[in-house]
């Protein structure tokens, strides 16, 4: 019932959608929240050496950090700021409590909160009210927004409701699955708050374990996260969320996520940790071949498949 | 029945012990996930855990790192998303027990896990709220893990990050807070509740820790129950479930003792 | 590592279900928009001869009609009241127009606003802001909520929202495509606001083409709409939305609607179908052999499968 | 190219000519559906049709009936449901042009589809808003879509389901509406457009209707455009996929003239 349609490409290489989509002081949104992070492009803007970047998520752990450290982002909006299970994170707690490599600010909320956020700006309405943050000091401390929180009267029962502010994204990194050459995007396994976040913003650059034939994609539509129109550049990045996981891709690495925690305890270790495997390798190609086959392979995903459902009429 | 354990296999045993058969309980790493695991395979059987990442029901074949790890998807209820876990099963009010971490805690067990001092020039950033503040706000209770000491047990947190009761009764409401409040501390040194003023007072210490010791690392003077007993040891099968199927590899529970 | 568990069954007939769970003058939630309309259980809940319902949807179609007609709904609160193609609603238009069988109510938002509404309600909060109803006779006229909306200035920047006050919701009913025992519900086809409406219930009652082993659920837990602690009971209803559709599992019986929209168009046409389809069949079985075999047959869906995806790591 | 055609065929053709290559366009049921397929193939293959129950850039195989037909599903590019569709979809501003039916219109391009006559008591119980309000709300721009008599076009509609302009220059941005506003209407008799005073005039007459029809069947004095033009009729390829492909069956189109 439809004729071909061509629309031009929106695949390209990291450096290129980096290039074009992420310019200095931007309010750039990391992705994923215990998997998926988008770690190839967050490399290459550390390669380009962006500047006053706002970076935004709710759960930063190494993306934040390297982030922090590399001098690229120099304000945090989010809820979580560490490693998870392996500790603090260094380069962060240096840039806040000593300023190195720079002073940075961060405007705090809970997960809840920024998600809420999230969901504001990716409807389109000013605000979310939320029954968490009331009684605490995340809204009674800010640190570059204007105002941060409203706290009002329901004016349906009365009771006490916090309103929090859309959240205003430039560019949404999002590391998905797949999609396909259009860029209907498929993620599966936890969506953190990727739907919401990608949404919320003005660009969607998104890196993808592989492009699929629109065909499989269209078979299963209930799983596209992202329409095309929503977004504007897609990277072929196998890999690219590493050392984090991608469900049915691959698991994380562990080792990789300890030496990290460990060699950021000092300055000199993540300039070494930079220079090894961010600048040093050039590309996500180059990380990869670092990294070395033996290791991506054993870090490759065991089967453990879905069933087919039917969509027929 | 003398097997010897950890100070952390005794939290997560404790943190275990508090989720009911049929509960649904909000979970986050460490400690508590391991607990949870124990209690479901243990004494709740039908309680329902919730990973704040979206993820329902689990039943992860290996230790999970953190909770969003994939190893928990395989073999889940539901996945989906924060806005399905923290907003439409935490905020709506189907949380029964919510786990929380701490770095300084009141007696009204109001904690802080975002400074170390003053809030726009502090001595340690910490990690911040995460879901903590979310969890500690609208789950219908809350249990708290730390460690303690003197710097941690304080008069006044330097940040509210997570409200506890804030005050005496009235003082959580009157912020506009839906439900919930702490229930008990879980420390290295003993587990702790709260009184009908909304105080913290000791429950039980644990084996090896005198009352002596806890005060010490208190800041202010601790109320101690009248009925305070030693707290109860992990079992053999404890024990035995915690370093042979949870964390085999000593992940969130240490080297042995 | 888990032991075996075994709770309670939550499978009754559908009888048992409506017995159990809807009572006279509560605020029962109709589900599907365009398809998936939870018939079996509407159809029992006339049976039952329930009075004074409550009966809430954002797009009511026969679904709403039936219930007004039947006498069992006696206000509506929802956005769309009609056949669609197959033109107006007669019952609704009987009862508004004329008080047949009785007068009834309507509170009426946009299709937006009902979905905003049963989002504030599924995830705890009093309202939700909305960029549309601004300026419409939407919230200048009321039926029986006595506040229906509120307008007010953004804090953050002044410019006008509407708020919307939660949707509550006594029970909903959910037709599914199946669920597992212990009632965990996966749907795939359009969504419509099923996902929000019964997260705002206190109850759900779900019928469900069938029941499937939770290692089906399990092996695809992103299609996991409703987890098993919000569903109250399961009623086992093949083709229980006809004439309806449900993706994957049969299509829509045109001729049905449109016998209904023409008997309908009187009174006694539609007692007589009352008599004929609701009454007379005495239960979702009995309606199904008065439709027939052959019947269901020829609507059953031909396959168009989705791929299996790899939930491993 | 002098084929017959009926008054839906060239209703459906002028929706379909207002769908721009590229663009997003917000779907109902009914002729704008047809309208957009046909646009889709032909002037417009890169328009994406956005169904309202949550269906995106659809292939359907034959004519749906309504807005969450099961039909638009197998081969759509997502699937999901009103939020997204109308809140992070519509309302967040993506859709270039949505298309509304009407029961009655004012000079403004407000539009009612709940009630002819008092809200309360009124002779005739319309369906209501459906998506209508949020589309007129939310869209760049809307194009209506109706039946055209005297009682149609009336001076002040009994309720404004859907605003329009709702008045002079400001008035629709007073309200506090983002964005959009009645770009067109088409009913059986013309095509109509709104000048700088967001006032409607006639922009052209359907073929075999003549401008005095037109007067009589608008409640008010109707502006003519000073251009007023026959519309464009419905080329041989037009009518030969709506009727052959998009609606062998009459479903939409009626009966053959």
């Amino acid at each position: 019932m439809h004729r071909i349609r061509k629309v031009s490409s929106k695949i390209m290489s990291e450096r290129e959608a980096v290039e074009t989509f992420v310019v200095d002081g931007i309010r750039l949104r990391s992705g994923g929240i215990g998997l998926r992070k988008p770690f190839a492009l967050i490399n290459e803007t550390i390669r380009q050496r962006r500047k006053n970047i706002t970076f935004i998520l709710s759960g930063f752990t190494e993306d934040g950090d390297v982030m922090v450290g590399a001098g690229v982002a120099s304000q945090l909006e989010g809820s979580y700021f560490g490693l998870e299970a392996l500790g603090l994170a260094h380069n962060y707690r240096r840039a806040y409590e000593q300023g190195i490599p720079l002073k940075i600010k961060i405007e705090e909320y809970s997960n809840y909160g920024m998600t809420a956020r999230f969901m504001a700006a990716a409807m389109g309405v000013p605000f979310m009210p939320v029954k968490s943050h009331l009684g605490s000091d995340l809204v009674r401390y800010h640190a570059f927004r204007e105002k941060k929180a409203h706290l009002m009267e329901d004016p349906f029962s009365g009771e006490k409701v916090m309103l929090l502010p859309a959240c205003p994204v430039d560019v949404a990194f999002v590391h998905a699955q797949r999609c396909d050459e259009d860029g209907n995007v498929q993620i599966w396994g936890p969506i953190g708050d990727d739907e919401w976040g990608a949404r919320a913003a003005q660009q969607v650059v998104v890196e993808v374990e592989e492009i699929v034939d629109s065909e499989i994609v269209r078979r299963d539509p209930n799983r596209t996260i992202l329409p095309s129109f929503m977004v504007s550049a897609i990277v072929i990045a196998p890999y690219g969320s590493h050392p984090y996981q991608c469900q049915g891709y691959y698991d994380l690495d562990l080792e990789y996520r300890k030496m990290y925690a460990e060699v950021t305890r000092t300055r000199e270790g993540f300039e070494r940790y930079l220079e090894d495997w961010v600048y040093g390798p050039g590309s996500h190609q180059g990380y990869l071949e670092k990294l070395g086959k033996d290791r991506l392979d054993r870090l490759r995903a065991k089967p453990y498949m879905s069933d087919p459902v039917n969509y027929g009429y | 029945m003398a097997t010897k354990f950890s100070l952390a296999e005794l939290m997560a045993v404790a943190s275990s012990r508090q989720i009911q058969d049929g509960e649904i309980a909000f979970i986050g790493t460490g400690l508590p996930m391991l607990g949870a695991m124990l209690a479901k395979a243990l004494h709740a059987p039908n309680a329902i855990l919730i990973y704040e990442a979206g993820i329902v029901d689990a039943r992860p074949k290996r230790t999970p790192v953190s909770i969003g790890d994939g190893c928990l998807v395989p073999g889940a209820a539901m996945c989906c998303g924060l806005t399905e876990a923290l907003g439409t099963i935490l905020q709506r009010g189907w949380v029964d027990v919510g786990f929380l971490g701490a770095a300084q805690i009141n007696k009204y067990g109001d904690i802080n896990t975002s400074v170390i001092g003053d809030y726009y020039h502090p001595k340690v950033r910490l990690p911040g709220s995460g879901g903590g503040n979310d969890i500690g706000s609208l789950a219908k209770r809350t249990v708290i893990m730390m460690a303690q000491d003197k710097r941690k047990f304080v008069e006044q947190v330097d940040y509210i990050t997570t409200p506890g009761w804030l005050g005496p009764p009235g003082t959580r409401e009157a912020a506009g807070l839906p439900r919930g409040g702490p229930a008990k501390v879980i420390t290295n040194l003993g587990i702790y509740a709260f009184d009908e003023n909304r105080e913290i007072y000791l429950e039980s210490h644990h084996p090896g820790i005198s009352i002596e010791k806890i005060k010490q690392n208190v800041s202010w003077e601790i109320a101690i129950s009248p009925d305070v007993r030693e707290t109860e040891p992990p079992t053999d099968e404890e024990l035995h479930l915690l370093r042979e199927q949870f964390d085999p590899q000593g992940i969130f529970l240490g080297g042995r003792e």
